[in-house]
């Protein structure tokens, strides 16, 4: 395992003390409640916008912190679910009185979890909706199964929502905002690498020179079908075609097309994937007027790349529009 | 069985775990996200570093310092499903001084009770509850049997170890492993694997006594 | 070698056709000229600023074309040097009659095809001020070799430069302050890993589990020594003593602190170096007063960082917080 | 030596560079960055694909038009420094409608001269200079004992050839491999080997004639 660490049991530690270190404008990092919250935090009367995960995934979710988009971040254990105490302290610093809303991505630790923080959230007498992300067409949908996971449209659900919370809307209409985004956004994800999650120091799958997997999560997991390497064409088409087909996109559309890239993929290769994107989409007369390029959603040091496709509304591109200003994705201010 | 009793319970568990930290992670490798080792570790460490306060407790407060410190640091699925579990079992051990064998079947019964209310797992979906499903109906046919505290404990946990190996050829429906469909076929469940591990620390402690 | 790539020959292509794709209201890709060009150029009245080098070090240098960056970027072949045809094309698209700046990372064959392109340009009545950076550390400075080589402080160069240039400023003023600002920073780098060059095929140097490269460039090339890998605080201490020393940053002074991924080393990581140069330099009593933590000059997929310190004043500082509107740097707009 | 042997010299050259791309990347990727096969072969595959409107011309302006055809697609350090190579080679034949042998080292003393005014590199600095010095002399040294083209050349390209094995033990001090200081020493220099190339097709052209 090379990784630029000290301790394995010190990587979230570490991290979290130099994310402090390096955007105290922004945020705070409070390393014994292990959280991340907006500098100003609580907001009078602002809804206040909570996520967390496991770590590894970074930016996320440390990096949205900040104005315009998280109030707060919990971050877990690599690839862990955070405990309800994080979520309870979290939830208590960003609380202005107008109520917090949790964004949980759906798995089963990470719902668990912030279930049993809401519950003693809510004893505190603070206001909570929870909205779970279940974006990734990779996975069968089935009430009789932990469903679908949560992938990058969390990411751009936390800019939207965000952008709304800053105008002062209430907590309902800001959950519903956010349960819209949620509905118009689909991704799917792949991999040419496993990752190594540092407690484990060894990759969590093995992958031959000739092969990828196609249709991972985030957590460095083997996706759902192991496949011979193909072109960049043609693994877009392979990630497009099911979210295109899921979102039953129409000619005339407008989307936003989101490309990810896991961690260890170079920018290169990221704008090559969106170039085939591009080319699909347009070959449909399906609009793509909003775009995000990079690593925002990674799992560790993976190869690879998920696409995310996000309906566009009025309602929507305004708040993606709207000015955000955190360590990992900032304009307008 | 005594609060002693508990707490060399979950110190056996402790070192289980320690011991067997890669091994779980290992197992959570290709069909989780190679960290169930860790986490239990994490939970079983922070419970370990409570017994100087644990010693004095009532079983019932014992099991349930356990629940709320699994809950607030293993974090993941585990976390809320074994902590649950403990704080159950704690529920329905209230004001016990020393468990009965039939003490000892209904705190079985309200662990797994809390993992099924907390992660509404059925038996036969690749999860913890395939391991403490049938270990719990070995230990009610025993304690039916009027068999010993030693037996009870001893077939729960050899119900648990079959009922672990059989998640091998499961298709797992939750958790994790659901996300690989077909590909969870011939992996054994890390959580099932735990929770064998917990119940066979039980037997030893309950045989050595 | 697995990459997300469609034929070796078209890497560069493809990706700079996804970049035009993505980026269409900052920039335009030339591909018959193999340029990026800032949209609205050339800016009458306003100095050029315009810097290329080989492609594999994205975002460097199409993700710095923009509002108060680059005007433009000559892409090369992966590691290789762009063509004076290129710089050329370049130095016209962005010519708006005062002046253009060449930025200029010193490699023999950028120095070398830039020369060639500046006597060029000349001839056509434009005037061109070269300036070459030469930040790294690693390498031995001395009149008879190839000096050392230009690195991180390439890139906030580009962007202190470019604001002032924004303001209207003459080009002598634009390159005075391109030399200070070079002459303030200095570099360093390590790899955990190799890369490899899709031509090549092939990884350009091999590493043991256990081994790193210390004082490495950009270019995937091996370094100044290979050590046993160590932890990210003695990494740190590798790279930022020899610049401390260097730049002989006394106490009391004030530096940007620019921790910069080669490309597959997740941000977690770099966020943990960050905190080990930040207990380094507040050890000293140096002041960390903006910094910058990410892949923005990078090695394809190499795993590994580098360090640059710029010593600050109030020029430096103000251009560097002057709005920026690239793909890859942006703030204030 | 005519026009129509300069088209054969080019197409040796541009056959070999393509069957060597693999190798002289190889020999750059120790100490320098894994493309000189690449960028040599792009630019003779460039200067191929002019063959036909080259033909027709005298052999100063080939000799330019291979080296604004190197300059503007080689990029990297090798296309500056080749590509004033062949413009001042064709500098030195200007004119010429067949080249003697005293014409042919003129050629070679002026693409030497032309890689030397841009690099500014000097004998022992593991380069391309390393390889075209020891021939010039050795093509000098034949031509003053009036030797026939085709041993001039031959002589040249064996002793390119002793000057790039030569490089191996060199301490860089030019060009990339350079940084590696120490670390360059043991390897052989591309650019070194991609001259004995130039200079092995030119004497099997001749020997041919
Ligand atoms: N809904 C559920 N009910 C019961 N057990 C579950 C459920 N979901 C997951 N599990 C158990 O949790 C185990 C994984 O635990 P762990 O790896 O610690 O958490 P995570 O999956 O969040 O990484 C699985 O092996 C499985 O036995
Ligand atoms: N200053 C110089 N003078 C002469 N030859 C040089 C000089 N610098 C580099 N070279 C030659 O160029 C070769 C490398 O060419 P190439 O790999 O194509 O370019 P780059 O180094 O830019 O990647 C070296 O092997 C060396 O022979
Ligand atoms: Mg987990
Ligand atoms: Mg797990
Ligand atoms: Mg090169
Ligand atoms: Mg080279």
């Amino acid at each position: 395992m090379k990784k630029l660490i000290n301790k394995v049991e010190d990587v979230v530690n570490d991290s979290l003390a130099g994310m402090g270190a390096a955007h105290a404008n922004l945020l705070r990092v409070d390393l014994e409640s292990q959280i991340v919250v907006r500098k100003n935090a609580p907001v009078q009367s602002k809804v206040g916008i909570l996520s967390g995960g496991g770590s590894g995934h970074e930016p996320m979710h440390g990096g949205y912190v900040g104005i315009g988009m998280l109030d707060a971040a919990c971050p877990g254990a690599i690839f862990t679910s955070p405990v309800p105490d994080q979520m309870l302290a979290a939830t208590r610093a960003v609380n202005g009185q107008a109520g917090v809303l949790h964004i949980i991505k759906n798995y089963t630790g990470d719902v668990l979890n912030f279930e049993m923080a809401a519950e003693l959230a809510e004893l505190d007498g603070i206001k909570i909706e929870s909205v779970v992300t279940n974006d990734d067409v990779a996975v069968q949908d089935s009430l009789y199964t932990a469903g679908r996971r949560g992938v990058g449209v969390t990411v751009l659900l936390e800019k939207i929502v965000g952008g709304l919370a800053e105008t002062g809307a209430p907590l309902e209409q800001v959950a519903a905002l956010a349960r819209k985004v949620n509905s118009h956004g689909r991704s799917m994800g792949m991999a040419l690498t496993a990752c190594t999650v540092p407690a484990a120091g060894e990759p969590t799958f093995d992958l031959s020179e000739d092969e990828m997997e196609i249709g991972i999560g985030i957590h460095g997991e083997p996706g759902r079908r192991r496949l011979k390497l193909a072109s960049a064409a043609q693994i877009t088409e392979m990630l497009a075609t099911p979210i295109i087909e899921d979102l039953e996109l129409k000619a005339g559309e407008q989307v936003l097309a989101f490309v990810n890239g896991m961690g260890g993929t170079p920018l290169i290769e990221l704008y090559i994937i969106y170039d085939s994107l591009n080319r699909i989409l347009t070959g449909k007369n399906i609009r793509i007027v909003r775009n995000l390029i990079g690593n925002y959603i990674t799992s560790l040091e993976m190869a690879g790349c998920s696409i995310t496709l996000l309906r566009l509304d009025d309602e929507i591109t305004r708040y993606w529009d709207a000015p955000v200003y955190t360590p990992a994705l900032r304009w307008g201010m | 069985m005594t609060n002693q009793d508990i707490i060399r319970w979950l110190d056996r568990i402790a070192d289980e775990l320690r011991a067997n930290t890669h091994y779980l992670t290992q197992l959570d490798s290709p069909i989780g996200d190679a960290d169930h080792g860790t986490n239990m570790n994490r939970g079983f460490s922070a419970v370990h570093a409570k017994f100087p306060t644990m010693t004095a407790m009532d079983i019932a407060t014992q099991l349930k310092t356990v629940g709320t410190t699994l809950v607030s640091t293993v974090g993941g699925a585990s976390g809320p499903l074994y902590g649950t579990a403990f704080l159950r079992a704690g529920g329905a051990v209230a004001s016990k001084q020393e468990l009965t064998a039939s003490d000892i079947v209904a705190m079985l019964e309200a662990f797994l009770g809390g993992i099924i209310a907390r992660g509404k797992a059925q038996v036969g979906e690749k999860t913890m509850v395939d391991a403490l499903t049938p270990a719990l109906h070995a230990a009610k046919q025993e304690l039916d049997q009027g068999a010993s505290i030693a037996d009870i404990t001893a077939k729960a946990a050899a119900a648990a170890e079959e009922g672990m190996k059989a998640t091998i050829p499961m298709l797992a429906t939750k958790g994790r492993a659901s996300y690989l469909a077909e590909r969870s076929i011939g992996h054994q469940d890390p959580g099932a694997t735990s929770s064998w591990i917990m119940l066979r620390c039980l037997a030893e402690v309950c045989s050595d006594r």
